[in-house]
C-alpha cells in the first residue's frame, strides 16, 4: 500500500484538519475508528462553526431586522455578515444577489416556482419548455415535474453516455427557442461528473432561456465564482460545505430577482401590508418570509470562513489526488465496478460502484462494521441507476480530512466483504 | 447481523423459482429497489406451495427461503401466528431476545433478531412475508369469488 | 413596588430558571443587566438546547434516512425522536401528522399552497372563500394574499373591536358555504389576545372548511393540544420556544395530508422517481423535500423536554400572573396606552402600548439604554396599527424567565422615558 | 445617541408646517412608519424655502429640522454638498468621529453621529434628506419643463 501512495501531490496535512473536526475522533462497535466516507451525503462540522453556533445562542440571540436593542442589532450584523461572506465567497456581484433557504432543494423549488407564477418574458407555461439532466438529484427533477404538471411545460432532459458523462450531441435540438430555463448539476453526487457549464450555457444564451445550476457537490470542494459560470441562478447546500442543517443559498442574478415574484409570504419579506394588498422589500429579502434561519446562516458564515482560511484551491487539489489514488485503488478490487468516469479527469470526489452481485445494502453493512461509514442506495439520483440498470451502488465520497490511509481502509473493507459474502 | 443461518440461505436459497401459483404478487421496497415476485398455492387452509424470485439484499433474499422453509405445508391459521411472531421480533427494535418458546415457533428465522436493531433493514427483512401476506389474501379473495 | 407585587401568585421560581439561560447573564451599556422582554419575537436558548445542538455535531451528525452506518442510524433516531417528542407536546394522535419545516411561515405557505393545487373537494379556485382576520401576523396575511391574486379566490376577514379582539357579529356572514379554509391566530402577537377557536370552529365544520390555526404564540406559553382545538392544521415555530431557529411544526390531520398534493419537490419527500413520472412517500415525508433541518429539529425535541420538564401548565400560571401585574403597573404610567385587552382575561404575555406621542423608536431606543429589550414597530401586523390609527407600538412580552422584577425594570424605564422626552 | 442638539430640534422644530413650493413629496418608511410631507421653493438655483409636516421618531423630527435651518439660503450645489456628506456621515456605521471641517459644513447635523452606530435608525435620520433630494428633482424637472 505504502508504495501505492507514492507520487500523490498536492494532499493537505489531513493529520491537523482532523483535530478541527471532534466527530473524527469517534470510536465505533467496540473501538473501530471512524473512517467518514460519506461526504457527499453531509460534510462533518468543525468545532470554529460549533463554537460559533453555541456563541450565538449564548451571547447574542435575538430576531433580526427591525430591532432596536443591542441583541436585535447584533444578531442583524451577524445575519447580515454571513451574507457578505457567501457572497465574496461565490464573488457574488452583489450581496443582495443572496438569498438564505433551508437547503438546496428550497433554493430549486424557489426558482422552478418563481418561474410559474412570473410574467412574460420569465413564465414558464404549456408552450415553452425546461430541460434538465439524467443525473440530476431528485431535487433538481421533482421541482420541475411538479412545474410541468402545473403548467403544461414540456419537461425535457440530456441522456448520459456510457461512461457517465452528459451527453450533449442533440444540444441544438433539447435546448430550443422554446426552452426557458435549463437547470442542471455542476458536480453530480452520484456519478462524480463534472459537467461542461461552458458549451451548455452558451446555447442557452444564445435562444434566452435562463440557466440554474446546481453546485450542491461544488461548493463544498472547489472554488465557485458565480461571474465565471455565467448563470443566472446557482443554487447550494450548507451541511455538505461544514455548516450547519437547516441553510441552503440561492445565488441570482440581480435584475431577475427584481423581476421575479416572491414565493413564499410572510414577515420579513414585505415593505408594506394592509389587508388589501401588499409590497414587497427588495432582494434579498423579498425571498426571505419569516424569521430566517438566522444561527444557520451565522453558522454557514463560520464554515466559509473555515473553508476559505484552508483554501478553495487546495482543497480542490487535495481532493483530486485523493479522487486519482481512490479509483486507481478501487480497480484494483475483483469485480468492482465503477458507475462514472473511471479517471479523476473532469471529476468529483464521490465514486459510487458494484460489487460483483453483492447487494450494495450488505457492502455497506459489512463496511459499516468496521467503521467505514458510505452511503448506499440511489443517492436521490434513481434515473441514473435505472439508466445503468443497476438497483443501486455504493458510494464513497471524500472531504478535506480524507486520508490515502482511509482509502486503502474502504479498499481492504471491501475485500473483506468480498470473502464474507463469496 | 449477518447470522451464518442468514447467509446459508442467501447463498443456497430454499424453494426459489416461479411455480404454479393461485395468486401472483410483485413487490418493491422503493428505497433500496428489493424487488420480489411471489406466488402461493393452497390446497383448502393449506399452503401447498411458495414459490418466488427476487433480487435484492442478503437480508431480503434470506428471508423469503426462511419465509418458504416455514410456511410450507402449515395451516392458514398456523402460518399467519408465525408472521404475527415474526413481525413482532422485527419490530422490537433489538428489544426482544428470542427464548426457547419462539425458537420453536420461528426455527432459523430467529436468526433475524440482530436485524430489528437496523431500522433500515427490517423493512427488507419484511418484503417477501409482506407479498406473501398480500398473495394470499389475493387467492382467498378469488376462491371466495369463484366459489 | 414590593407591596404592588404581593399576591401574585403562580409564580415559577425565576431564579433558578434563569440560570438556564447563558444569555440573562450578559450586560450591556457598561454593565447594565439584560432585562430582555422581546420574548414574542424570539425566546432565549437554554444551556440544554445549546447543549444538544453541540452534541449532535460532535457526536452523530449525518443525513438522515436510508443510510445504513452507525452515525445515519443515530442521526435518524435523533431526527425521528424529536418527531416522537414534538407529537406528544401536542397530543398529536399520530406521530406522522408532525411535519417539520424551517418556520411558521414556511408551515402557512404550505397549507396555502397545497390547497390551491388541490383537488376537490378542497381546491381554492375564483369561486371560493378565503378567511382570516385583521390580527393575523404577515406570515399568515401575504399567504393568501397571493393564493387569493393566483387563483382568484376571495380573502375575507373577520375585523377587530375597540379592545382589541376579534369581532364575530358576522360569523355567518363570513364564514359561508363558499370557504374553504379559516385560518387565524390562536394568540396575537402584538394584541395578545386569546381567540376564541371553539366557535370559529363549530361554524367552519359547519360549512365544510378547512381551519388552520397559527399557535406561533400559543405553542411557546400554553397546554396547546391539537385534538381539543379541532382544528385541522396547526402551525408554530421553534425559536419562539426555546427552540433553535430554522425549524418549525406544521400539524395536519393524517387523512388530509395523505389526500392534498406536495408542496416542495425532492430528495426525501419521494417514493420513486423516473424521468417520465413520481410518486411520493407517505406524509410527514411527502412534505420534506430535501435533507430537513436535522440539527434544529433535534434542538427543538430538547426545548420541548425542557418546557414540558417545567410544566406548560406552570408557564401558562406564571405569566399570566406576571400579565396581570404588568398590565395593571403599565396603566398607572401617565400617558400609557394599552393596544389590545387591558386584563389579563383570554390574554397572553405580549402587551402593545403607545406612550403619549413619544414615538415607539424612541421609546424602545431609551428602554435599550437601560438595558430593556423590548421591540417596537408594526410587529409584522400592519393592519391591526392602521386600524387602531397608530404609527406603530412599543410591545414588552414575557417568558418562563421573566420576573415580577424585570416588569418593574419596565414601568421604571418608561417613567425615564416620559422625562427624558417630557 | 440623543445629543441635547437632536432633543431641542425635535422639541423645538424649526421651519415646520407646509408653506408654498415648487415641488411637494410624500415619503415613508415601511419599517416603521416615520412619514414626511416636503415642499421645496427655489428661486433659481437657491433654495427659498424648504416646509414640511411630518410624523415619526425624535431621529427623523430633528433631521427635518436640521435639514431646514441647514440648506435654506443655500444654493443648490453648495445644498448638495451639505447633503453629500450628511449621507456619508449616516453611513459610517460610527467609524466616522466628525472633525471641525466637518462641524462647520454640517453644523447641528454633527450631532447625529451617534446615529450612524444605529442601522434600524439611519433611515430615520436620512428620511428628510432624501425627500429633500426627489423634491428638487421634481423641482428643477418641471422648470426644465416649463423652460
Ligand atoms: C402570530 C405569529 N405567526 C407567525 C409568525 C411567524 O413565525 P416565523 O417568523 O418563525 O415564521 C410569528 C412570529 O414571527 C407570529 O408571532
Ligand atoms: C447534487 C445535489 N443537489 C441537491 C441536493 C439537495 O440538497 P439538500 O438535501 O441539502 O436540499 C443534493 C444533496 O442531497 C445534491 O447532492
Amino acid at each position: 500500500m505504502t508504495t501505492a501512495r507514492q507520487g500523490l501531490t498536492g494532499l493537505l496535512d489531513t493529520e491537523a484538519i482532523r483535530k478541527d473536526f471532534p466527530i473524527l475522533e469517534r470510536e465505533l462497535h467496540d473501538g473501530k475508528k471512524l473512517v467518514y466516507l460519506d461526504n457527499a451525503a453531509t460534510s462533518q462540522t468543525p468545532r470554529q462553526v460549533i463554537d460559533t453556533l453555541s456563541e450565538y445562542y449564548e451571547q447574542h440571540n435575538a430576531n433580526v431586522h427591525r430591532g432596536v436593542h443591542v441583541l436585535a442589532e447584533e444578531a442583524t450584523a451577524l445575519y447580515e455578515g454571513a451574507r457578505d461572506k457567501v457572497a465574496e465567497f461565490i464573488n457574488a456581484p452583489s450581496r443582495n444577489e443572496v438569498i438564505f433557504t433551508k437547503n438546496a432543494s428550497e433554493a430549486l423549488n424557489l426558482v422552478a416556482n418563481m418561474l410559474g407564477w412570473a410574467d412574460e418574458p420569465y413564465r414558464v407555461d404549456h408552450e415553452t419548455e425546461v430541460v434538465i439532466t439524467e443525473m440530476e438529484h431528485h431535487s433538481n427533477i421533482v421541482p420541475w415535474q411538479l412545474l410541468s404538471q402545473r403548467t403544461g411545460a414540456k419537461l425535457k432532459w440530456f441522456g448520459l453516455t456510457d461512461d457517465g458523462r452528459l451527453d450533449l450531441s442533440n444540444l441544438d435540438e433539447i435546448i430550443t427557442e422554446k426552452t426557458k430555463i435549463v437547470s442542471f448539476v455542476l458536480v453530480s453526487n452520484i456519478l462524480g461528473t463534472v459537467n461542461p457549464v461552458e458549451a451548455i450555457v452558451r446555447r442557452a444564451q444564445e435562444v434566452g432561456a435562463l440557466v440554474l445550476v446546481d453546485a450542491s457537490q461544488a461548493a463544498p470542494h472547489m472554488v465557485l465564482d458565480v461571474q465565471a459560470l455565467q448563470a443566472d441562478f446557482v443554487a447550494f447546500t450548507g451541511h455538505k460545505m461544514c455548516g450547519p442543517t437547516g441553510i441552503g443559498v440561492l445565488w441570482g442574478r440581480q435584475e431577475l430577482l427584481e423581476d421575479l415574484p416572491p414565493f413564499l409570504g410572510g414577515g420579513e419579506m414585505i415593505e408594506t401590508v394592509s389587508m388589501h394588498s401588499s409590497t414587497y422589500a427588495p432582494a434579498p429579502h423579498k425571498f426571505e418570509a419569516g424569521t430566517p434561519p438566522i444561527a444557520q446562516a451565522v453558522g454557514l458564515g463560520a464554515a466559509v470562513d473555515y473553508l476559505s482560511s484552508v483554501g478553495m484551491d487546495r482543497i480542490a487539489q487535495h481532493e483530486h489526488a485523493l479522487t486519482e489514488y481512490a479509483v486507481r485503488q478501487l480497480q484494483s478490487v475483483p469485480g468492482l465496478r465503477i458507475i462514472g468516469p473511471t479517471t479523476a479527469e473532469d471529476r468529483g470526489a464521490a465514486i459510487s460502484f458494484t460489487l460483483g452481485d453483492i447487494h450494495p445494502h450488505d457492502v455497506g453493512q459489512v463496511l459499516d462494521e468496521q467503521g467505514i461509514a458510505v452511503r448506499v442506495g440511489h443517492h436521490c439520483a434513481r434515473p441514473v441507476c435505472l439508466r445503468y440498470g443497476i438497483p443501486a451502488t455504493t458510494r464513497a465520497s471524500f472531504y478535506l480530512y480524507s486520508s490515502p490511509a482511509e482509502v486503502d481502509a474502504l479498499v481492504e473493507g471491501l475485500e473483506h466483504v468480498r470473502n464474507f459474502f463469496g | 447481523m449477518y447470522q451464518d443461518v442468514i447467509l446459508d440461505h442467501y447463498k443456497h436459497p430454499h424453494g426459489r423459482g416461479l411455480r404454479d401459483g393461485d395468486a401472483e404478487v410483485h413487490h418493491v421496497n422503493p428505497t433500496c429497489g428489493d424487488e420480489i415476485t411471489l406466488r402461493v398455492r393452497y390446497e383448502g387452509s393449506r399452503i401447498e406451495d411458495i414459490s418466488y424470485e427476487g433480487q435484492g439484499c442478503s437480508i431480503s433474499q434470506a428471508s423469503a427461503s426462511v419465509l418458504n422453509d416455514l410456511l410450507v405445508g402449515k395451516d392458514l391459521g398456523e402460518a399467519q401466528k408465525i408472521q404475527g411472531v415474526f413481525l413482532e421480533l422485527m419490530q422490537s427494535k433489538g428489544q426482544i431476545e428470542p427464548d426457547d418458546a419462539m425458537e420453536e415457533i420461528l426455527e432459523d428465522a430467529v436468526a433475524f433478531a440482530g436485524v430489528s436493531k437496523y431500522p433500515a433493514r427490517v423493512k427488507c427483512a419484511l418484503l417477501s412475508w409482506m407479498a406473501w401476506k398480500d398473495a394470499t389474501a389475493q387467492a382467498l379473495d378469488q376462491e371466495a369469488k369463484t366459489a
